[in-house]
């Protein structure tokens, strides 16, 4: 899934500061499930900027919605009504939602409310970690299922960099593991180990053509 | 059907002179949806609950609001009543006028007292009926461990009625009583026995309890016997799966050997049917480390008092103080002092060291104030009280965590001592923790009590959508089932194809974590809901 | 609303310290409103972000004592949430300390009026 | 005129190697005085790439003037800030000015630098870093177009005997061997059985290659302790910064320059490895006197 973060508040104020009416839109599929832009944060957002606007902050200068995915045209448009009744519109979906917003109603000028930081997967109750880096050259079947690209604060194919603080964590935050010290336990446990001591030449940094098109070949 | 409000104002005889009750009334009457004002004098006497019967019928209202003491003391009984008539016990809505109104301050209140009705009667509008529902549970229970507040529980249980099922990990029953001697191993075999006879027990012996799923009144629990797997259904279940001992040698040195042994190799040995040479001296040793457990105490005593009657020895317990606080161990205590056995208290660890093959032991006695040197033949060391072995397994089979020393956690350790997080899951004796002897016996009556009430009905009245996620707004993003406390929520999919959180009403406890994390907002805590809180901030100072 | 407190009191402790404190005849500030919950947890950011956009003066949420909340973690989940909608206050220039959460028992009425008339210390310092 | 270093490897029973960091500015001064007081005393001066991803001076310029002044030098090359181009074109460069020797690194990570919110470049790493150098060596590029002209570099690369867990650090080291490097120049160590255990794990794949004991003296307790927190790949035990608490105020550099003598004297005459690597950065008008105390002047 996608995570997102929360842009600081004196950043959003000042995007929207020409603005009286405002649409504040969530998105309820990935930002929604890392509690950054789903129904329950557009709310608390719009809140927050009726208090920061003070008298100006009139309840009925900040609309809220939440579409099911908004990176998706058809569905964005089901917002038409409330997007024409706004001056503005604060998206508190990923870039691609936000950019679908833009598109789909060209003649508003869409903010983003949000960060997208990375592709990842929940590690616990409102914890999220960094595991894809969308790279289009997948090596997880060398690596345990583990990716060196994105786990690896330097995205080293071949092994731990010498950095390593104790007890395998990464040189740039104790608080993180050591991704090729992952590897290493993931592949020992499961005897593959022959995988690890194999040398792997330079990534191939063109797999995805930059900006990323998939066309399906199947009707 | 549109909103119709019956509000009732009781001045609790009279008593409630900071209120103009004229004037708020006349205040309420002609809002929207107001049927009708009444003011009553004690409208929780028979007077109070005729003349809301009669007007509620009259006037057929579907939503009433009542301002009158605390809801702690009358919502209980204004729920049934409109049970009673027929109107949704959910469609009630208080304003505690009297505590946290008229006696919380001095002076004139009628203001505020209007104000606190107005945010009951916001609320009210926004109630809805909240259907009940009778639904079947397992009458039987499911006993884990078979030592001896498993085998107690188990026999209390079945004389009440309920059939438990007691597994035991073990070939065969008895538990920690397998390695007590003197008074304790003497209750051994009578209450295997009588487990063994009670037919409405079912034991299960050398089996483990590898899954439980489901909800209280329908868990579903994978027993493993040997090398097979059942499959079967309880009501309810009792976790007494008790503790280990630990020698702990505290920070001197204290070597498991020959002549230093632990109660448990003590108790085999008092067992053996012949022994070479019975040791002449004996001493028993705690409080080295940790001063606060009852369970030394009491082993000691019943073990020292089976090694007099067995072997005759000399008995000494070093120790910092005799814990006789527990059920019987007073009794215990005067019988070994009678017996002969001798006590020395330490106020410094005592020196212990080899002496010849024996063991000698330098303390200071701090009744007598003198260094004292003894050489023992046998030395019983001190014992820490742990959570068994597999807790911690099963505790993650169980879904229910443990505590700082890894014994099971109580949901609540004053008020629910033996209810675990999860309902329906219930934990007695030493698995949650170093408990003495009265406290077990506590424990194992309160659960047998909790059991009964919970099972014996075959069925319980339970709430079919308080807290309901909505499955068009859910997106199954698991957040409210890692935050539910008491596991109440889980994935299912519905109509074949959308995965959502489906909150079971036999489990929930009604905190309303879920509503308030749920990032989607599809969850709604009826009676507590987002509307229904904002309607009442929203109404204050309205009016 | 014109200056209220708004307490969120959990039914298991501190609504029923605020009976206790009427019940001791113990006064506190009129303008004291308290809303009744199942659980601490039960009071989401929204709840207190509207209160101060509906004009209270100050939002107190009110729960058990720590290590005995009923529903385990709702009184820990509640003090996260306060102190993060006291962040989100300050982001907006409001002080923070305008939302505060606060463990208390059933019986224990005094404490619930301290905390109350110590809040209304703080806001009345600031003119509120 | 200095002896070409892969001769020196092949030939001297214990190498010595030290390093000189480049400035933040212009101003080579520093740098000379550093090259004239150690270019005689050591075998090769190493030159490192923005150590510590703090940009300064370029290595390959400080290597071109240590050859100038008649040393040898030991270019560093990280992949931090350059992509596959920059450090091939870099690497013919060095080449044609006379640099013979390369360090083959992947890098500090940008965030332990003054530049954080650089892109970190790593589009190869050591591995594929020395394999690259061969692959010039052989005169030929990355994608095997023929060079007009090719290298002959002699190529060295680093490790951390002290990693915790040292598994996985020992897998890399292998591929590193396998790829084929002429010398070793070890991340610091303190502990000279780490050393020795080390060195018996290279000989077991590669018998040619030469192990230089990485030191960096440390001057107090406190920076002892800094270093662990903060400097990747270090891990100054507790007996030695006791030894550092116990030396009186002022004297701890000293003291500092004492151990670091005691461990490679020990090295040496244990035979435990084939030289050693002196990293004192900042304070290398001091080298000299490490040298002296452990016996190699």
């Amino acid at each position: 899934m996608i995570v997102a973060e929360r842009k600081p508040m004196e950043e959003i104020l000042q995007m929207i500061a020409p603005y009286k009416k405002v649409l504040l839109a969530g998105c309820g599929t990935c930002v929604a499930i890392c509690w950054t832009g789903g129904e329950k944060e557009v709310g608390i957002l719009s809140s927050q900027l009726r208090l920061a606007r003070g008298k100006e902050g009139d309840k009925t200068n900040t609309v809220e919605a939440t579409v099911e995915r908004q990176c998706e045209k058809e569905m964005v448009e089901e917002l038409r009504d409330k997007v024409e009744g706004v001056e503005a519109v604060l998206s508190l979906a990923c870039g691609a939602g936000i950019q679908t917003m833009a598109e789909v109603f060209e003649d508003k000028p869409v903010f983003p409310a949000v960060n997208t930081t990375f592709l990842g997967s929940p590690e616990g109750e409102g914890v999220w970690l960094e595991n894809c880096g969308a790279c289009g050259d997948c090596f997880l079947d060398r690596t345990g299922g583990i990716c060196p690209m994105v786990r690896c604060a330097k995205g080293i194919l071949n092994g731990p960099c010498g950095g390593t603080r104790k007890g395998g964590k990464c040189e740039i935050d104790p608080d993180k593991d050591c991704g090729w010290v992952l590897i290493y336990r993931r592949l020992e446990k499961q005897g593959r180990l022959d995988l690890m001591r194999k040398y792997y030449p330079p990534k191939n940094f063109r797999a995805v053509k930059r900006p990323g098109k998939m066309k399906a070949i199947k009707a | 059907m549109p909103v119709k409000m019956g509000i009732f104002l009781c001045n609790c005889g009279g008593s409630l002179k900071n209120i103009d009750f004229p004037k708020v009334r006349e205040n309420l009457e002609d809002l929207e949806d107001v049927a009708f004002v009444d003011i009553s004098h004690n409208l929780c006497l028979e007077e109070g609950e005729k003349a809301i019967t009669s007007r509620t019928l009259t006037e057929n209202i579907n939503r009433v609001v009542i301002a009158a003491c605390s809801p702690e003391f009358c919502e209980r009984n204004f729920a049934r009543l409109l049970e009673k008539l027929r109107l949704n016990p959910n469609l009630l809505s208080l304003a505690n006028i009297r505590e946290q109104c008229s006696w919380a301050h001095e002076g004139d209140v009628t203001r505020k007292a209007l104000e606190l009705i107005m945010m009951a009667v916001d609320k009210a509008r926004l109630l809805q009926p909240v259907e009940r529902k009778e639904v079947a549970v397992n009458k039987e229970a499911l006993v884990v461990g078979g030592g001896f507040c498993g085998m107690k529980s188990s026999l209390e249980l079945s004389q009440l009625g309920i059939r438990p099922t007691l597994v035991e990990r073990e070939p065969t029953l008895g538990g920690k009583l397998k390695e007590l001697e003197g008074f304790y191993g003497s209750q051994r075999e009578a209450m295997i026995k009588a487990v063994e006879k009670e037919e409405n027990i079912e034991i299960l012996t050398s089996a483990e309890v590898i899954g439980v799923e489901g909800k209280i009144g329908d868990f579903r629990v994978r027993i493993r016997r040997e090398t097979k797997e059942i499959l079967r259904t309880f009501g309810a279940i009792v976790f007494a799966t008790g503790y280990k001992t630990e020698i702990t040698a505290g920070d001197f040195p204290l070597k498991l050997g020959i002549n230093i042994i632990s109660q448990k190799r003590l108790a085999q040995m008092l067992q053996a049917p012949t022994l070479e040479a019975s040791p002449e001296t004996i001493g028993f040793i705690f409080d080295l480390s940790d001063e606060n457990s009852r369970f030394p105490t009491l082993a000691t005593l019943n073990n020292a008092l089976a090694v007099k009657q067995r072997w005759g020895s000399e008995v000494y317990v070093f120790c910092k103080n005799v814990k006789v606080d527990s059920e019987g161990v007073e009794k215990l205590y005067r019988e070994a002092r009678e017996k002969g056995v001798m006590f020395l208290k330490f106020d410094e660890n005592p020196k212990i060291s080899a002496d010849d093959g024996r063991v000698r032991i330098d303390a200071g006695d701090t009744l007598l104030g003198e260094e004292i040197a003894l050489t023992c033949d046998l030395v019983v060391a001190e014992e820490k009280l742990l959570p068994a072995e597999g807790t911690e397994g099963l505790s993650s089979v169980l879904k229910i965590r443990t505590d700082s020393q890894g014994f099971y956690q109580e949901e609540n350790v004053h008020l629910y001592p033996v209810s675990s997080e999860r309902k329906g899951i219930f934990f007695v004796g030493n698995c949650r923790g170093d408990l003495d002897l009265g406290r077990v016996l506590a424990d194992i009556s309160s659960v047998v009590a909790i059991v009964h009430e919970l099972l014996s009905p075959g069925k319980i009245m339970v709430e079919v959508e308080r807290v309901k996620a909505d499955p068009q707004k859910c997106v199954a993003c698991l957040t409210c089932i890692r935050a539910c406390p008491h596991r109440a929520i889980q994935l299912v999919q519905i109509d074949n194809e959308k995965v959502v959180a489906e909150i079971s009403q036999l489990a929930c406890d009604k905190c309303g974590i879920c509503a308030a994390i749920c990032p989607a907002k599809a969850i709604k805590f009826e009676g507590y809901s987002d509307d229904q809180i904002l309607a009442q901030i929203e109404a204050i100072g309205v009016s | 609303m014109n200056g209220e407190i708004i307490a969120f009191c959990c039914e298991h402790s501190a609504y029923a310290a605020a009976d206790a404190a009427g019940k001791q005849g113990l006064h506190y500030p009129e303008k004291l409103r308290v809303i009744r919950v199942p659980c601490a947890g039960r009071v989401d950011i929204i709840h207190m972000l509207k209160a101060l956009e509906e004009g209270a003066a100050a939002v107190l949420v009110l729960g058990c004592e720590d290590g005995l909340c009923q529903h385990l973690t709702g009184n820990v989940r509640a003090k996260e949430r306060v102190k993060y909608s006291g962040m989100l206050l300050t982001e907006v220039g409001i002080d923070g300390g305008r939302v505060g959460m606060f463990n208390l028992a059933a019986n224990a009425p005094h404490k619930f009026i301290k905390i109350i008339k110590e809040m209304n210390e703080r806001i009345k310092k600031q003119g509120r | 005129m200095a002896r070409d270093f892969r001769e020196t490897l092949k030939t001297k029973d214990f190498v010595v190697t030290a390093e000189a960091a480049p400035t933040k500015g212009s101003s080579v001064e520093r740098s000379l005085e550093h090259i004239e007081l150690l270019k005689d005393k050591v075998d090769a001066l190493n030159v490192t790439d923005n150590q510590s991803s703090v940009m300064r001076y370029p290595s390959v310029g400080i290597c071109l003037l240590i050859k100038e002044h008649g040393g040898e030098a030991v270019l560093q090359v990280t992949c931090r800030d350059r992509n596959r181009l920059a450090i091939q074109a870099d690497l013919l460069f060095a080449w044609s000015r006379g640099v013979r020797n390369v360090l083959c690194l992947t890098g500090d990570s940008i965030d332990v630098g003054d530049h954080k919110e650089a892109k970190p470049v790593f589009d190869l790493e050591s591995v594929q870093l020395i394999h690259l150098v061969h692959t010039l060596n052989s005169g030929k590029d990355m994608t095997g177009n023929e060079l007009t002209g090719g290298t002959d570099f002699c190529i060295g690369t680093s490790a951390t005997p002290s990693a915790d867990p040292i598994e996985p650090q020992l897998v890399k080291v292998q591929k590193k061997l396998e790829a084929g490097v002429d010398f070793i120049q070890t991340q610091a160590v303190y502990d000279l059985d780490e050393l020795k255990r080390f060195v018996e794990f290279v000989r077991k794949h590669d018998q040619k290659v030469k192990v230089l004991l990485g030191i960096v003296p440390v001057i107090g307790a406190k920076m002892a302790q800094y270093m662990n927190e903060n400097v990747p790949g270090i891990f100054v035990p507790q007996y030695i910064i006791d030894e550092l608490a116990q030396a009186p105020k002022g004297t701890g550099i000293n003291k500092g320059i004492e151990i670091a003598a005691r461990l490679i004297r020990k090295a040496k005459e244990d035979k435990l490895c084939d030289g050693a690597h002196i990293m004192f950065i900042g304070k290398e008008e001091r080298v000299p006197e490490i040298l002296e105390a452990a016996g190699l002047l």
